[in-house]
C-alpha cells in the first residue's frame, strides 16, 4: 500500500524528486497531494486519507494538531527558507534591507511591492513581519499588491507589473527574468518553517519510514538544490 | 348530440354561448373573430371556461359547477386547428400516426394517406411542406387519432377544389360509418350547405338566429 | 519536438481520469439539470426563485467556497456524506467520484441556464395539439417539450462539459490532488504554476486541454447541425 | 445577532468593488458577446469553430491560467498592455478595470452560449417578411432578430453576472488583491479561508455574496418576465 | 406587365415555369403542392432560382444569367404570405407600419385599418389575434409598404364573406388607383372571376393551359 503524503505545493519540485529516490531505493511509492496548505489541512480534519502532512507554514499544522489528528511525537520541523527582496532582471534598483530602510521611494511614484496575501499566504505574513521590524511597513502598506500565492506574486515582478516583490528565496533563484536585490535578516520574522507530521489515522506500515527517508542525505540533497536548508 | 353552454372572457373579448344540436355535421360560421376558435379550444379542453357545461354524445367533459373537467388528452377530440401545428421533429408519417399511437387505434392508415394524397410525403418533415400539404397532413393526424368528435377549423381554406370535392364528402359520411360527430368551422357558405346538417351563426361571442 | 509532448504516465493519468470525471459530471447531472430546467421554465410554484437562486450559487461564489461547503457536507464526517456510507457503503471522499460531484456542481448553473432558454422557447400550442391527440402531460413532455428542447441540451451539455474539464478550485478543495485518484488535468496545471521552472510543464498540460476541448466542441458542433437537420431548424 | 452582519469599511469597499466590476464587465461584453454569439449562430466562414473554441477556453483553462495570460497580454510589457499605454495612456495593471476584464472574459462563454441559443431560435421566415418589407439585413438585425434574441441576452447577463461576482482566480492572477482597487468580494473571502479560524468571515462575506445574487437574480426575473409579456411569449 | 422564366429544384420538387401577364391582377392557380407559393418567392427574392429571369413593369429583378439579382430589400414587394408572418414582439400597429416606415411612405393608414376592420386591435399583439383578424393585419402590412407589385398567397382564406365582399373590390381597384399589380394565388374560382384579368394554371411545378 503507498503512502499518501499531503505537502504544500510549493514543495513540488523537491519532494517529488526525493519521493522518486525512496522508490527507487525501496521500490515502494509515495502518492502526494500538493495543494495549499489551507485546503490540505482542512481536508485532514474533515477524514481525509492522508498519512503524512508537510505544511508551508505552522499555523495550519497547529490547526491539525488541535484537532488531535496529528500521531504523537511525530510533528518536526522539516524544512526552512529565507526570504528576499526581488526587482526584474533590468531593473536598476538598489536596497539594503536595514532598518529604516525606504522602501516607498525605491518603489516610485506609483509602483507596487508584489507580496503573497499578507493575512493568508505564509511567504506574505513573514514578509509584512519582516517590514514592520524593519519599520517599513507604514510606508509602503497602501502600494502592496497581494497575489494569491508566491508564485503569483513573482509573476508580477517578472512580467514588470511591478518594480519590487518579496518572494522565497527558493522561487526567487529559479526565475531568471528577476534578481534577488537582497535577503531579509533572520531575525527580521519568525523563522520559517516548513513543519511534518505523521498523521494519527494513518494506517500505512511505511509511513514512519518514509518520514525518516527525508532526512536521509539524498532527500536532503534535492531539498538543498531548491534552496530550502535542512531543520532539526 | 353536441351540448354547449358557455361564458368565458379574453381581455375585451366575451364569449356567451348556448347551444346544442343533434346534427351529424354542425358548422359554425360567423365573423372573423367572433369566438369560433374560443368554442372548439374550449370544447378541446385547451381553456377552461370561466363558467358552463360541454357534454358530447351524453358524456359531460367540462362542469365547471360540479368542478368536472375531463382533462384534454382524455376527452378523444380530434382537432384540426387553424395553424396545422404539426410536429416540427418528427416525419409526415409519424405525424399522422402520433395520436393514433396514443390510443392504441387499429384504424388502417393506408386509405387516410390515400384520401389525403400524402403517398409522396410521408418521410418528409412539415417544415417544408406546402401550405395545403400542411393542412391535408393535420386533417389525417386528427382522423387517425380514433376521435369520439371531430373539431375541424377551417380545415379545407388552403385545398384545391379538386382535392376538396374528394374530402367533403368523405367527411360527410364520417358520422354515420364511424360514428364521430363533426363540429366544422367555415366561412365558405358552399361548404356548409353540402356538409352541415345544423347551422349555429356566432357574431360577437353570441350565437345569432338568422 | 515531440518528445516535448509525449506525457508522463502521471499526465496521462491526469487527462483519462478528467475525461472520465467531465463525462460522468455531464451524464449524471443532465437528468436533474432537465428537471430543474423544467421546473424553473414551466413551474408556477413558491421558493422557485429560491431554487433558482440555489442554483447559480456556485457560479457566485468563489470555487474554493463550494469546494469547502462540498467538504462539509459530502465528506466523511458530513450529514450527507455519513449517511451515503453507512446506508450505502458509498463515498465521494477523495474519489474521482467526488471530484466528478465537485465539477457537476460547478457546471450545474451553466446547463440548467441552456435548457431551460430552450424549453422556453418551446411553441406551447404544440404541446396543447399533443395533449388533444391523446398524450398525458408526461407524454407531452417526452416526446414534444423534450426533443424541441434538444438545442439547449446539447448547449447545455457542451458548457458543463468544458466547465468540467476545467474545474479546479472546487475539486482540489473538495477531494484534493491525488494523482492517479482525483488529480485531474487542472490541479495537474495548478501544482506547476505552484513551483519554480514549472511553466513549461504547464504549458504542455494547458495545450492539451485546450485540443482536449476542441475536440469535445467540434465534436458537439456535428452533433449540433445533425440535430438542427432532424428538427429542420434551419 | 445583527452586529454580526454590520461590514467593515474594507468589506464595503469590497462588496462596492464587485457590484462595479460585475456590472462593468456584463455591460461592455455584451455587445461583443451579441456580436459574437450572432457570427457563431449564422456564420459560414472558415475558422468559425476556431473563434468557437477560442471563446470557450475560458471556461476550459484553470481560471490561474487564464490570469497569466491576460498579464502576458494586457500587462504593462504585454503587447496589447504595451500598446493600450503607450497610444490611450490607458492600463488594466492592479486597476479596477483589470479586474473587470478578467471578469468579463471569464463570463464571455457563458454570455455567448445563452444568446447564441435564442438567435438560433429565431424564426427565420420572420426575417424574410421584413426583408421583403424593405428592410436592409442590418435593420432586420436591429428590428426582428435582436428583439426576438431578448430572452438569451437576458440569459447571458444574469449568467455573465453571477459569474462575474464569483470570479477570482483569474482576477486574483491578473490584477492582484489591493483593498479598495482590486479587492474584490471573492477574494476577500478567499483570504478569510487561507487563515485558521476565519471561517466565521468567509461565512459572513458568503452571506453577503449571495444576497447580492439573489437580488441580481430576482430582478433579472422580473425584466424577463416583463420581457416575455411584451414578446407575448406565453 | 410580369414577366417570369424559371427553374429550381427543392429536392423531388422540379420547377419550371414561364409566363408573362400583362393584366393588373393576374391569378395563380393549381393544386396544392403544384409551386405556386415558390413562385412568389422567387419574386420576393426569398430564394435564389437555379435559372431564369424575373422582372416586374420592365425592371429586372432576377437575371441569374448576367448574375442580376436585386436583393429582398430593394425590391418594393408587398408579399402577404400564405402563414401570416407577423412580427411576434410589436403591436399590431408597428406591425402594419413596418414596411411603410422602411419605405418612408406616406400612405394614410386610416384607410387601409378602416378598409381591414382593424382598427380596435391596433394595440393588441398578434399572438392572440384570431386566424382571420392575422391574416387581415398581414394584408394591411402589405398594402401600407408602398408596394410596386403586390404577392398575395391565398389572402382571404381565412376571411368570411361579408370582409371579402369590401376587400375583393378594393384590392380590383388598386392596381389602377395606385398603379400597383397583383399577383394572386387562390383556390377560389369565384375569387379568380372576380378579380383577375388574367389565370396562369400551375400544375406539379409546370404551367399548363387549360
Ligand atoms: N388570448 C387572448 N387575449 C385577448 N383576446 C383574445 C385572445 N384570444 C382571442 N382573443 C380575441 O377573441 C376574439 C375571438 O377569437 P377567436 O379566435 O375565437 O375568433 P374566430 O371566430 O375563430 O375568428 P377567425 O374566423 O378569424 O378565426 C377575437 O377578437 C380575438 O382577438
Ligand atoms: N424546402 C423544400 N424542400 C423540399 N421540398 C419543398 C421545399 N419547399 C417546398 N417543397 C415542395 O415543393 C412543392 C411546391 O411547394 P409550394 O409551396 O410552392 O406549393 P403551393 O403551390 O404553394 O401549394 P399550396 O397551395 O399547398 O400552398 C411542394 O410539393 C412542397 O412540398
Ligand atoms: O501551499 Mo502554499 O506553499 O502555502 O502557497
Ligand atoms: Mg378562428
Ligand atoms: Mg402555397
Amino acid at each position: 500500500q503507498d503512502v499518501t503524503v499531503f505537502a504544500a505545493a510549493s514543495l513540488k519540485n523537491a519532494l517529488d524528486d526525493a519521493a522518486g529516490q525512496w522508490t527507487a531505493e525501496t521500490g515502494k511509492k509515495a502518492v502526494i497531494s500538493y495543494a495549499a496548505s489551507s485546503a490540505l489541512a482542512k481536508q485532514i480534519t474533515e477524514g481525509a486519507p492522508a498519512d503524512i502532512f508537510i505544511s508551508a507554514d505552522l499555523a495550519w499544522m497547529d490547526h491539525v494538531e488541535k484537532a488531535g489528528l496529528v500521531a504523537d511525537g511525530t510533528r518536526k520541523s522539516l524544512l526552512g527558507n529565507s526570504i528576499v527582496l526581488i526587482a526584474p532582471k533590468d531593473s536598476k534598483v538598489s536596497v539594503k534591507l536595514v532598518p529604516g530602510v525606504d522602501l516607498a521611494a525605491a518603489l516610485g511614484a506609483d509602483g507596487k511591492l508584489a507580496m503573497a496575501d499578507v493575512a493568508a499566504v505564509p511567504a506574505g505574513k513573514y514578509g509584512k513581519a519582516a517590514l514592520e521590524k524593519l519599520g517599513a511597513w507604514a510606508g509602503v502598506e497602501g502600494k502592496v499588491a497581494q497575489a494569491e500565492n508566491v508564485r503569483a506574486a513573482l509573476a508580477l515582478v517578472s512580467r514588470g507589473e511591478a518594480p519590487l516583490g518579496i518572494v522565497y528565496k527558493t522561487d526567487a533563484a529559479a526565475d531568471s527574468s528577476v534578481k534577488i536585490v537582497d535577503t531579509f535578516p533572520k531575525d527580521s520574522h519568525p523563522e520559517i518553517v516548513y513543519p511534518v507530521a505523521q498523521i494519527k489515522t494513518s494506517k500505512s506500515p511505511d509511513a514512519a519510514a518514509f518520514l525518516n527517508y527525508l532526512r536521509s542525505p539524498k532527500a536532503v540533497a534535492a531539498f538543498e538544490k531548491q534552496g530550502f536548508t535542512l531543520l532539526d | 348530440m353536441i351540448e354547449i353552454d358557455l361564458s368565458h372572457r379574453l381581455d375585451a373579448f366575451r364569449l356567451d354561448v348556448k347551444f346544442s344540436s343533434t346534427a351529424q355535421v354542425t358548422a359554425l360560421s360567423g365573423p372573423s373573430g367572433a369566438g369560433k376558435t374560443t368554442i372548439l379550444n374550449a370544447i378541446a379542453g385547451l381553456i377552461r371556461p370561466e363558467r358552463g357545461r360541454i357534454s358530447v354524445s351524453g358524456r359531460v367533459l367540462t362542469d365547471i359547477a360540479s368542478g368536472r373537467v375531463v382533462p384534454r388528452h382524455k376527452r378523444r377530440i380530434g382537432y384540426v386547428f387553424q395553424d396545422a401545428r404539426l410536429f416540427p421533429h418528427m416525419s409526415v408519417l409519424s405525424n399522422l400516426t402520433y395520436g393514433r399511437r396514443r390510443a392504441g387505434a387499429s384504424t388502417p392508415v393506408e386509405p387516410v394517406v390515400e384520401l389525403l394524397g400524402l403517398g409522396d410525403l410521408l418521410k418528409r418533415k412539415p417544415r417544408n411542406l406546402s401550405g395545403g400539404e400542411a393542412q391535408r397532413v393535420a386533417i389525417g393526424r386528427a382522423l387517425l387519432a380514433d376521435p369520439a368528435l371531430l373539431l375541424l377549423d377551417e380545415p379545407l381554406s388552403s385545398i384545391d377544389e379538386a382535392r376538396r370535392a374528394e374530402i367533403l364528402p368523405f367527411l360527410k359520411k364520417l358520422p354515420e360509418s364511424a360514428g364521430v360527430p363533426i363540429l366544422y368551422v367555415s366561412h365558405s357558405t358552399d361548404e356548409i350547405a353540402k356538409l352541415a346538417g345544423a347551422v349555429i351563426h356566432i357574431e360577437a361571442g353570441k350565437v345569432v338566429t338568422k | 519536438m515531440f518528445d516535448w509532448f509525449r506525457l508522463e504516465p502521471a499526465e496521462v493519468a491526469a487527462l483519462q481520469l478528467s475525461l472520465k470525471v467531465a463525462a460522468t459530471a455531464t451524464l449524471f447531472s443532465l437528468p436533474l439539470g432537465i428537471a430543474v430546467a423544467y421546473l424553473l421554465a414551466r413551474g408556477r410554484f413558491w421558493g422557485r426563485s429560491l431554487l433558482n437562486a440555489l442554483v447559480h450559487l456556485p457560479l457566485v461564489l468563489p470555487p474554493v467556497v463550494t469546494g469547502y461547503l462540498l467538504l462539509l457536507s459530502f465528506g466523511k464526517r458530513g450529514p450527507v456524506g455519513a449517511f451515503l456510507y453507512d446506508w450505502f457503503g458509498f463515498s465521494f471522499s477523495f474519489r474521482w467520484t467526488g471530484a466528478a460531484l465537485a465539477a457537476g456542481v460547478m457546471a450545474f448553473p451553466l446547463m440548467v441556464r441552456a435548457i431551460r432558454l430552450s424549453i422556453e422557447a418551446v411553441d406551447r400550442r404544440l404541446e396543447d395539439a399533443a395533449g388533444t391527440l391523446g398524450a398525458n402531460p408526461l407524454v407531452v413532455f417526452f416526446t414534444v417539450t423534450l426533443p424541441l428542447s434538444v438545442p439547449g441540451i446539447l448547449a447545455g451539455s457542451v458548457l458543463a462539459f468544458a466547465k468540467a474539464i476545467g474545474e479546479f478550485g472546487a475539486t482540489i478543495t473538495f477531494v484534493s490532488n491525488i494523482p492517479g485518484e482525483t488529480q485531474t488535468l487542472p490541479s495537474a496545471i495548478y501544482t506547476f504554476t505552484q513551483v519554480p521552472g514549472g511553466d513549461a510543464g504547464a504549458l504542455r498540460l494547458v495545450l492539451i486541454a485546450i485540443a482536449v476541448s476542441v475536440v469535445a466542441l467540434l465534436v458537439s458542433e456535428y452533433f449540433a447541425r445533425k440535430v438542427d437537420r432532424r428538427l429542420d431548424l434551419q
